[in-house]
């Protein structure tokens, strides 16, 4: 066995081509926000910028078919990129974005023509897409929708539209398009009666509202330095008439939940290569655990923390416990980058590794509090601990349903095991 | 045995006109502005519930309250905390007066509880520091005595109720030990900034740059006021507690009818047995938060050793308060992520009290040194 | 509030009165015995006889009707002799014994005649029973029985057993009767197609085999001190054409799973009162908690152990755990005698400190290990702590089993708070 | 990057080989037999195991052994914690050779090791005593050199393997620090006793009463054995483990299926969620113990920086063996209560296993101190 993830000489060689061109490229004034709300619409203008730049270099999309304007690359290649970019505090796109869930959708399921003509969009960084799936009524149980998507009877190459749907997108709308789940027969059964758009955003009778929402971010759940990804808003999006060309179905009229599993798949973390096609999704990239570490050099380096530790030692035990499942969860990322490197199926593989991180990311909420105190809590300049990294934590620790709840994880994982439906 | 669990008369009739006053007079909208608020409270809440006797609840009657056990305080606060209701009536009603009681003179009692009582003035203890500690080792706070009085200095974190408070009894060091004054917040050189942070409460950084304050200022006896402090520190635990309490059954009972109610694949989510779980996780949490709360309670009302119980509950009721608030989103889901929702008032206001008066693992330590004692 | 559970005056005196009692009619010889297998067959049979003696006096079944035997008592004084005894290490009764399942079965469901036939031996302790309901394949799922008891076709007031029951009795076999539940109706829906017995032991055609387990116990899931009221050795028991005189039938040919569901009741611990028609079990006594006492009697004054927390100062939060841990049961336990004293239902409130227990047990083994080291692992005379009660709580930590498993119980507490079915 | 998680070509033959030698050779009934026996082994299993090399696996081919690397032994010491066979394989093979290379002199490993690799000499470490401890301190049995050699005088108490062993490697305390002392078991003042207990698993009180041993017996360097003997025990810890990694798969293994086929309320109880719960619980605790011992094996056999990994894979692994056992047992209930059941097999493995080289409380302590350094 070699757990070595040092680059080796081609990837050291790319790295520092990839380091030269963001010195390059990264936009001037583009700053390192933890706090997803906190930034200004300046600064995801700058990041957009940004997402442009990678994306006509290939670098946006980098493991995508070069066909459609992805950068066709290799794991090893890619790995390199999202190492580099994280380095410098920026996920890959570097602000919050559907285009990942929605590119493998269409090129799993979409037509040639719809290849050509979407993918190169998101591939380029043009667009912003919002995945629509979850509804007031829905919940873990995505399919059951009930937004309509009717054919038109006057015109049957449209659609109509009508419904609303929560918790979506982030921060700043409005986006691009929608990757827009909707129930197309109200009489099919289960499972057969919804249908896939890749809608434009700005159809008429479209209207988008922010919610007031504990500040939700991926941060809690993920520990991972990216606060840019994170969604940083939630919104309600509503559909009144809304007229949308069959030209934007993705699959058949009723293949909706068929082309939803792909995509669910993608989102609820099957990196373990073959599950979304053949598209892997940078998953031998396996991403420092920034949450830990501050944590971890707080105990060390703070003297108010490590006076804590020294008058209360049993708090040491809580420090290891942090220390070892960051470790565990280090791990499990490395073991599905294994396995994505040798083409090993092991369906569990990537919901368990997501499912851990989701739970320790919770724990983890708890676990700050006990030790260090009320300085968890705070994101105050002079004596909130590590920036704003632990009151943004604390936070989004609560918030465990974006990417799936643990719940449906765990649906996932049986299902995988086959022992769950 | 003499075993009853069940609430006196005027312990029900407690409870339920206090329920009866926050459906009345605390309706939704006025929580939330309440919770977004500074001071938690408003001038006209705070007469209204001092009117109705929740801040001279357990100060006696020779000082102007009602002088009931520090039980039926509880069963106030638990009421309260089911809203979640904040406002600095725990800081002043409870604490405050507490710390009158044990520390002051005669005097003092005399001129400072009725004011409480009737809410005239609020107030709230100033203990904790940078360095952040309940030990009386974490005071660095000075107060140096000339001939007018004090002179006061040093910074006060994580202070609760801080602009609710009218005064502030401050801990600070003296000559020979640790003394404690009760200081108006208007003096000059006091200092208020509210921590910014959303699980952060109403805490606040209050600095005290050379504040003069007159020899009356003196709580009790100089260089002896931390054995009072710790004193009435121990006895308000168990009603901060009951507290929480309050807020895990709320949680509880929500959780409960939403899951009866809630339908997911085409049945109620109570069906399935990872909600089920969640439910009964809560619901044991709640159960143990309640009973060692209560049974910390009737020791203090009763006189009898009791410092292991006021740790116990302080520590199993900030863990399951935190906890059922982490589950309630769980069973709730996205819902609950709305500021709006109950939950959410919940969980803010369990992260914030999680340290207040002592996060568990401080009390956890001071129940390991008594068992290996 | 009032949590005192001190005797009150009445109590004393009634205390005064046991103990010269006990100190009387404990049969010479008999010892303390943690390890139930180490019980002798001998120390067994003065157990018995210490049953008969407490049964002529009306202690076996204190709260039970005096009409048939039972003490007639209440709740008060019934709590005084479960205390008296347990200060003894003696539980009530103090030997394995099922007559506490049987006992409200047949008073609730029993015609007045067999009340009048069956009740008293019980009571007076002249009979051993054994509940005889786990099946090879039903496991959890109690309905689901196999062995059969048919009508004779020639002999209508007969019944023909025949089938294998497992995992039941204790020490030592045979006993004198079996509380039996059969599947009466091969072709009746499920819970209509069962038949309830207490039947002879020593019908023709029955066998009874020890097996070979995991040393079972109720120790690890109680903490209590009473290891002689746990079973020390399951059993086999196998009905070939067994032929059961329809005497012996409780309740109707097909009422078996109502009658069974009584039984349920009381085995999963609920204490409320109410539950078994007004019939508690002894439920306002609240016992030591031994197990979490002992260790924590060795944490402060085994200089082995001591010196172990005071090299490991975070093992003293896994002493803080159990302390805390076992102040809720008690709680727990008390809150249910609380709850029957005042004649509250909360049918919830059983099965959960029966849970909690239960789960308490398992992770004290845990627990016991991290603190005690390998100590806890033997019950060697010389090296053992606090005799042979950590080895023996570290066995039957394992076996949640008997009782109910945590998974029943889970059921129970969903049915009783109106969500599961 | 040069990531690759898959077993070589000769691991995959080693696992497979020994699986089809323990299906061969260890059936159900010599498990059982061996496992209640004092030696966990017997002479003709002992001898086939050395004919196919698995106590000279890690041991160099100039000292009459193999000479593979230590993630091999981990490959082989999973397949045999998969049955799980008992036996002083590790306690001899890896642990004891390890020992001897780590402080031997030339000319003791060139006479101890090719008999250890054939199996001609079985090895134990007896180390820990009354006062249980894995520090230096805890060492008070004594060897006080005289004209002839050693008298050892002491108690070694959870010593593993001390019947099937022929000689102990006794860590003692000399004039100026820790030696150790190879002692022949039959020498005149040697005396055991298996400690009774369901979970002790084969672990002995070994007391040496004024011993007398020849100068020769002391390994290596006198007074200076500890930090020999402390390396030893690092590179021996994770293939302990990897025996713990085969425990976890096989339960997990085992549930899995069964919880496929075992029927209740008419459908496989792996529909339930509570029973689904259980199985992702044992794969993660499985898995988790998986990777942090084959990382720990990986950076020793590449000489990189480990002792972080070492104590992290012990206390993941030992934690997830215990665990998942217990969870095996919920899965099966009632069936697995059987002394024939697999998973009552593992449980007293695990169990006993805990401890053996240091319980996770000890490697967490470990894991903190160089957290703060």
């Amino acid at each position: 066995m070699d757990f070595s993830i040092a680059y080796n000489r081609e990837q050291e060689a790319f790295a520092e081509e990839v380091r030269a061109w963001l010195d390059e490229n990264i936009p001037e004034g583009l700053k390192n926000t933890r706090d997803v709300l906190k930034m200004s619409r300046e600064q995801f203008l700058l990041r957009r910028e940004l997402s442009g730049k990678l994306g006509r270099k290939g670098w946006l999309y980098p493991e995508y078919p070069a066909q459609y304007g992805g950068g066709g690359m290799g794991a090893d290649s890619s790995a390199v990129l999202y190492k580099e970019c994280a380095d410098r505090g920026l996920s890959i796109p570097p602000h919050y974005d559907s285009g990942k869930l929605a590119a493998p959708t269409i090129l799993v399921c979409g037509t040639e023509e719809q290849k050509e003509r979407m993918l190169p969009p998101i591939f380029k960084g043009e667009v912003v897409t919002w995945q629509l799936f979850t509804e007031p009524e829905a919940g873990t149980d995505e399919a059951n929708q009930h937004i309509e998507a009717l054919r038109s009877e006057s015109d049957r190459d449209c659609f109509i539209v009508n419904g609303g749907k929560i918790f979506v997108g982030g921060l700043y709308a409005p986006p691009d398009q929608f990757l827009l789940l909707t129930r197309s027969d109200p009489d099919a059964p289960r499972h057969q009666n919804l249908a896939m758009f890749i809608a434009p955003a700005d159809l008429p009778g479209i209207e988008i509202l922010p919610l007031d929402l504990f500040p939700p971010g991926t941060l809690g759940q993920t520990c991972y330095t990216a606060g840019d990804s994170a969604p940083g808003v939630k919104h309600s999006v509503f559909f009144d008439d809304v007229r949308i060309h069959d030209s934007f179905l993705i699959g058949g009229d009723r293949d909706g939940w068929k082309v939803a599993t792909a995509t669910l798949t993608v989102e609820h973390g099957d990196r373990s290569g073959t599950g979304t096609g053949g598209v892997s999704r940078g998953g031998v990239y396996i991403p420092q655990n920034v949450l830990v570490e501050k944590i971890l050099d707080q105990c060390k380096n703070n003297p108010n923390v490590r006076k804590r530790l020294e008058k209360n030692p049993h708090l040491q035990d809580t420090m290891v416990d942090i220390f070892i499942d960051g470790q565990i969860e280090r791990l499990l990322a490395t073991r599905n980058a294994g396995l994505s490197r040798s083409g090993i199926r092991a369906p569990y593989a990537g919901p368990q590794h997501s499912l851990f991180l989701k739970m320790f990311g919770t724990a983890l909420t708890a676990k700050m509090a006990r030790l260090l105190g009320p300085y968890a809590h705070t994101d105050d300049e002079e004596w909130g601990l590590a920036d704003d990294l632990f009151e943004v934590s604390q936070r989004s620790g609560v918030c465990v349903a974006p990417g799936g709840t643990p719940e449906a994880l765990k649906i996932v994982i049986s299902r995988a095991l086959r022992i769950g439906r | 045995m003499s075993l009853d669990l069940s609430l006196t008369k005027s312990e029900e009739m407690l409870k339920s006109t206090t329920l009866d006053f926050l459906e009345r007079e605390i309706p939704r909208e006025t929580l939330e502005a309440l919770l977004d608020s500074d001071t938690g409270t408003t001038e006209t809440i705070l007469k209204k519930v001092a009117d109705i006797g929740w801040l001279g609840l357990i100060i006696p009657e020779e000082y102007g309250g009602i002088g009931y056990p520090l039980t039926t305080a509880g069963v106030l606060f638990e009421a309260l905390g089911s809203w979640p209701l904040p406002g600095p009536y725990f800081s002043s009603g409870i604490l405050g007066s507490q710390i009158v009681m044990e520390a002051g003179t005669e005097e003092q009692k005399q001129q400072l509880l009725p004011e409480v009582a009737t809410g005239n003035i609020v107030l709230t203890l100033a203990l904790t520091e940078p360095e952040y500690s309940w030990d009386p080792e974490g005071v660095k706070a000075t107060a140096s005595s000339d001939a007018d009085g004090f002179v006061l200095n040093g910074v006060k974190l994580f202070t609760p109720d801080a602009q609710a408070a009218t005064y502030f009894i401050v801990v600070a060091r003296t000559d020979r030990g640790i003394s404690l004054l009760v200081v108006e917040k208007k003096t000059a050189g006091v200092k208020l900034r509210r921590l910014p942070g959303f699980l952060a409460g109403r805490t606040f950084e209050v600095t005290f740059d050379s504040v003069k304050v007159p020899s009356s200022a003196l709580l009790g006896t100089m260089d002896e006021g931390w054995k009072a402090l710790e004193k009435a520190i121990t006895r308000s635990i168990p009603v901060l507690c009951a507290y929480k309490v309050g807020g895990c059954q709320a949680i509880f009972d929500l959780a409960l009818k939403y899951s009866r109610e809630r339908v997911q694949f085409s049945q109620p989510i109570g069906r399935f047995q990872r909600v089920q779980d969640m439910i009964i996780e809560m619901i044991t949490h709640a159960d143990a938060a309640r009973w060692t709360t209560y049974e910390a309670l009737w020791k203090l009302d009763t006189q009898q050793p009791m410092a292991e119980s006021v740790h116990l509950a302080k520590a199993v009721a900030s863990e399951a308060y935190w906890q059922v608030c982490t589950l309630g989103h769980r069973v709730f889901s996205g819902v609950s992520y709305s500021m709006e929702h109950t939950v959410s008032f919940h969980t803010r206001t369990s992260r914030h009290l999680y340290n207040v008066l002592g996060e568990p693992s401080y009390h956890r330590q001071q129940i390991a040194a008594r068992l290996l004692s």
